[in-house]
């Protein structure tokens, strides 16, 4: 049995924007002014946030998704391993996916081979290892060339495997990390590691170097289920012409999702909470109005070729997820799943076997959402809409990759 | 104008777009510049054409000249300017350069004093001020609500609404090619110029008087990129150096007072 | 009521080298080969000494102490604000002592004002922040190099302490760490801003700039009551010269303990432990045999007239703690204090009289000693030594520094 | 041999040692050598006195030398012995060094050929070979059990318990004076040399052949801290260049062979 493996994603949004927040500030990003941060309203905020992620392992979840931003509204956490960490303490089955690192944030790699050994060594083995580049804001905040980002992202990845599996000491020569003595202590509970994901946004070379690597590949652009299915078939080429075969479990998808009693009592509930994370979290990130950090010609990262191909196929101004107008036409773009529990899981279930992939990472909180909403929708997901799509997934898996039969169901995602 | 590819070793090519004849001039561009904004001559080169033969490489990975994944900082551009000298045959010769380009100049001119007859600046960045910090161009080119470039233009030139400012940067998405080749400057720039923020050596104000022959910087009245505190200490590091303000123009003075400028630079190159 | 103040710190040795480790290894540290790590032994092992420290926050203990290592068997904690976190969700009132982030270790200091402002929020200002510059091994481990590592070391220190108290964005010039765009998301929760601890090892330069931005300082070397005295006085001076008056809780010092029902059984009990740590974790740090790293010439953090000083002031080869040769050679060290209650409670209480400092950070756990000894030796501490020495201590310090009245007693150390 | 303290900009002071009469040769020291772990001129330094005019300066924050914050990589210092040999009067010059000196001297050589008549490198390091490392001389200085500098004699020594090797490096501590100046030395190579791991500069390989004026290599047969390979590629870089083993000594073969090391340097370095 092999059915799809569910997580639940906190991003942890600072929640106590006024409410002039959009006509006064730019963006929501590195220079949004760290004079709103209001240490007597958040005395407690993190924990809520993680009283909620618990909550989500005790109903059942797969695991627990987290990732990094800094000096942002839209993620308050500069180092996701901390709430790891947190997180180890307070849960016994559920992953702890990191998605993930920013590796060019750091001197050299070998910080983040020491953190995440901890991580899986204290959490007994849970960890699932995110590496990431970093996008447009990371490279304004650290200062950080992106025209080198890449390399050095790929460099430090190659290091970061063999701190896990060859013995020290030993010396990695570089080019951009040399070090003497690479030795690093603890090791990572799971042998030969933990498990690796990479996000990406459909760039070929990205999926590439996943594939070469034998790493699993996380979607991380808000997709519908044609363009993941898409997405799918690319990866299962590539995989293919690297000599591997792609299985549901090598890919991941970014969700965002909210469930009430019905259709209309989850939009009811949930309409502060999105609107609040499109229109403030977004901004500067996913929205055309506000400047629009996470491309763009002034750090890039991109290749040339890459930017000719974007430019290409793409339009001047066009509306991202946080220019929605109306209640609409945010449904219309189906980057945000809200209904009652029998609406969310024929959507749901219509991407599982649209696009056949094997793990799906939810968001619930969004932006301002109050604790009981987020809670009360995480619950009815996992009674509600997870079953089925448990059930149904792992005959859908079954009879389409019938290889799957031969691995151990403990870990369907390994 | 004519152009050339010029072999470099490790497989490199540079592109030269060269004109005019007479004593050589090695330009050296920047932004809102031929390989920058730009596919050909501005008015200010085709002002400096008629007296002297200009030679104008594009940098590592702008227009066609090959990207060079092992050029990290501004040392690196000094030896790769020091090869495409040698490859072009040039012992000594009069340098000029504008915005980064200008920087560029200043750290060959300070390194190898002996090669440099002559060094004119225009607008140029590569020095730490304290306090004056040079403004993040890199954040202006993200375009506001997906499609204006008002804050970039208002960066680099005087009057970001004039028709020069608005030819180079247009609102909208403008010709592809024109947006690629821009997105290569961008990109050049910020390998050897994002960290330290922005576009400047910290080591270089120090070097300045090297440079003993004579030099002069122009900047532009309203510069809003470079403060004008920079081509002072430019002016007063050199052995042999005056800074000329233009009117009328900011940043990208050379563009939008052409006449002006180029009878500085020439005037002064064309000395001895 | 101001009595001394009582930390339990953890440095979570590896505790399974082989027995011949001292005939086969020349050190503890950098290039002691990770194979020597035992991934299933190991597993459960961080809990087991996670649930001590909370053991001893449930006995009353001030506050837990963590620090920062790598490559190492001495402490495995290349990120002790990992095991910070996790400390965060089973306490609930013990100060969190991180002593401390060692500055030089990252590519800016931006990311430790970070982890520590999230760690001060996470566990509602419970932090205490510590800085370090990091000793020979760390300059080995990332090599970093000595001579500018205490330069950038205060240059960190500085930014952090903007990050924490100014409102960004603002702009840091450098020289080492120039960024455009400063403005952390989120602040930490104290105000103005954590309690920051910076260790020393008696150089008059480090306690000048302690003194200067008002920080107190922790003597790292470990001694014996008189050189306590000696350091407290000459940071008493160095305070008042800067215009600040010494008070107990200006000062902090390492201790060693062990406590047993008797003299005799302690000893007996603590043995194993004592001479794994002084003999496995000391072996090429405070151990004359085997290359010791924490000073010399190789990577000179110190300058020529600090270096001068010390060679003049010592002799080539002298022992250190780790060449004791037996147990009485140790006892007359007087570093490391075992024995039944009342003699613990009266060496103690001799040091806190001499030194009259207010902040005692206690060692419990040696190397590879057992669990439930080291549980038993801090509960024995908590309940038939710490309570004498916390009235004796608060009379003694009511009387010798009369203006501690008027601080508020929630917050002694502060 | 006589010392002075020669000024440069910014109140520093740089110690030099000087001797003999005849074409000047500017020596870069490294660190079983004068200014590192001798005061004095060594045997060799006394047979090319004898045939030349000897300049021997102390890097920055060696011996008498004053100490400089603001070198972090050996570009700055490339400038700091531009500004030296503008001080002393230099034009060109023939140059020679060992060690950490042989670094140096070639990275003056790859950036300002114009004024390096003729580069003599004994055992230099600065190079980055793959698969070959420098070995890790820091790492050595900690002396075994606090005492003992058997292992550092090992390293720049092909017999580390030579006479030679235990008068500069004995066990125990020796004179704080002489301790002083070690650490000073090693001071100084920690900040240009710790990192990336150890003493190289990964550009420099490629840039050898930009000096194309005769260069010697010379390198112990027995050199344990610097790999043959080193030599090689120093010899192949250049454009003029020619590598002499030396048998019978390591890292340091001009202190353990110095009657066979100083005739090659003198010869070579005599030619017009």
């Amino acid at each position: 049995m092999h059915p799809v493996q569910l997580f639940h994603w906190h991003f942890m949004a600072y929640p106590y924007l006024p409410p002039d927040f959009d006509e006064r500030y730019d963006t929501g990003w590195v220079t949004v002014p760290n004079s709103l941060w209001d240490r007597e309203r958040t005395d407690g905020l993190y924990q809520e946030y993680i009283d909620q992620s618990v909550e989500a392992a005790e109903l059942g979840f797969d695991g627990l998704v987290l990732n990094e931003h800094h000096q942002n509204i839209y993620g308050l956490m500069p180092s996701p391993n901390i709430v790891a960490a947190a997180l180890t303490q307070r849960t016994e089955r559920a992953k702890l996916v990191v998605l993930g690192n920013l590796l060019p944030l750091h001197l050299n790699p070998l910080r983040v081979a020491e953190e995440y050994a901890m991580i899986d060594s204290i959490s007994g083995g849970r960890l699932i290892a995110g590496f990431a580049v970093g996008g447009g804001p990371e490279a304004y905040n650290y200062n950080i060339p992106s025209p080198q980002a890449r390399q050095r992202f790929w460099e430090s990845i190659d290091l970061i495997m063999r701190t896990w599996t060859e013995d020290g000491p030993f010396e990695h020569e570089g080019p951009s990390y040399p070090l003497r003595y690479v030795n690093i202590w603890p090791k990572p509970r799971q042998v030969p590691h933990p498990q690796v994901w990479i996000p990406g946004a459909l760039s070929a070379e990205t999926m590439d170097n996943v594939a070469k690597r034998g790493f699993d590949y996380f979607l991380s652009s808000r997709t519908h289920g044609a363009a993941t299915r898409q997405a799918r078939e690319r990866f299962a080429e590539i995989l293919e012409r690297n000599g591997d075969a792609y299985n549901p479990f090598r890919m991941g998808v970014l969700l965002s999702v909210y469930v009430g009693e019905t259709d209309a009592q989850a939009k009811e509930e949930a309409e502060e909470g999105v609107w609040y994370f499109l229109k403030y979290c977004l901004k500067g990130h996913l929205r055309r109005t506000g400047r629009t950090l996470t491309f763009g010609p002034g750090v890039p990262s991109q290749s040339v070729r890459s930017w000719r191909a974007y430019l290409e196929n793409s339009t001047a101004g066009a509306p991202m997820l946080g220019d929605a107008e109306d209640w609409e036409d945010l449904e219309s773009k189906a980057s945000i799943v809200v209904g009652g529990p029998a609406t969310v899981r024929e959507k749901l279930w219509d991407l599982i076997e649209q696009a056949e992939v094997g793990n799906l990472l939810i968001q619930f909180h969004f932006g301002n959402m109050k604790d009981a909403l987020a809670r009360k929708s995480a619950r009815l997901f996992a009674e509600e809409v997870a079953p089925a799509l448990r059930e149904r997934s792992a005959d859908l898996f079954a009879r389409k990759y019938p290889s799957l039969a031969d691995r151990p169901a403990a870990s369907a995602a390994e | 104008m004519s152009g050339r590819a010029v072999a470099l070793p490790r497989g490199r090519t540079v592109a030269v777009a060269e004109a005019g004849e007479g004593p050589v001039i090695v330009y050296l561009h920047g932004i809102a510049d031929i390989h920058g904004a730009s596919f050909g001559w501005l008015p200010f080169h085709e002002a400096l054409v008629e007296r002297f033969a200009l030679i104008a490489p594009a940098h590592p990975g702008c227009a066609e000249s090959s990207e060079d994944e092992a050029i990290e900082t501004v040392d690196d551009l000094v030896f790769h300017y020091l090869e495409l000298f040698d490859a072009l045959g040039l012992g000594t010769l009069k340098l000029a350069g504008s915005c980064i380009g200008g920087w560029i100049a200043a750290e060959i001119a300070v390194r190898h004093p002996e090669r440099v007859e002559r060094l004119a600046l225009i607008g140029p960045t590569g020095l730490f001020v304290p306090g004056a910090p040079i403004a993040d161009v890199f954040w202006e080119t993200h375009p506001a609500d997906g499609v204006s470039f008002a804050g970039l233009r208002a960066l680099l030139f005087g009057d970001g609404e004039s028709g020069i400012a608005r030819e180079m940067f247009p609102d909208l998405r403008g010709d592809i090619d024109r947006e690629v080749l821009r997105y290569k400057l961008f990109r050049f720039a910020s390998r050897i110029g994002f960290s330290p923020p922005y576009l400047h050596d910290r080591r270089l104000a120090g070097r300045l008087g090297r440079f003993r022959a004579p030099a002069l910087a122009i900047q532009g009245a309203d510069d809003r990129l470079v403060p004008r505190r920079h081509g002072e200490v430019y002016a007063e590091g050199f052995g042999d150096a005056r800074l000329e303000v233009v009117e009328g123009a900011g940043h990208s003075a050379f563009a939008e007072r052409p006449g002006a400028v180029a009878a500085l630079v020439a005037d002064f190159l064309a000395a001895p």
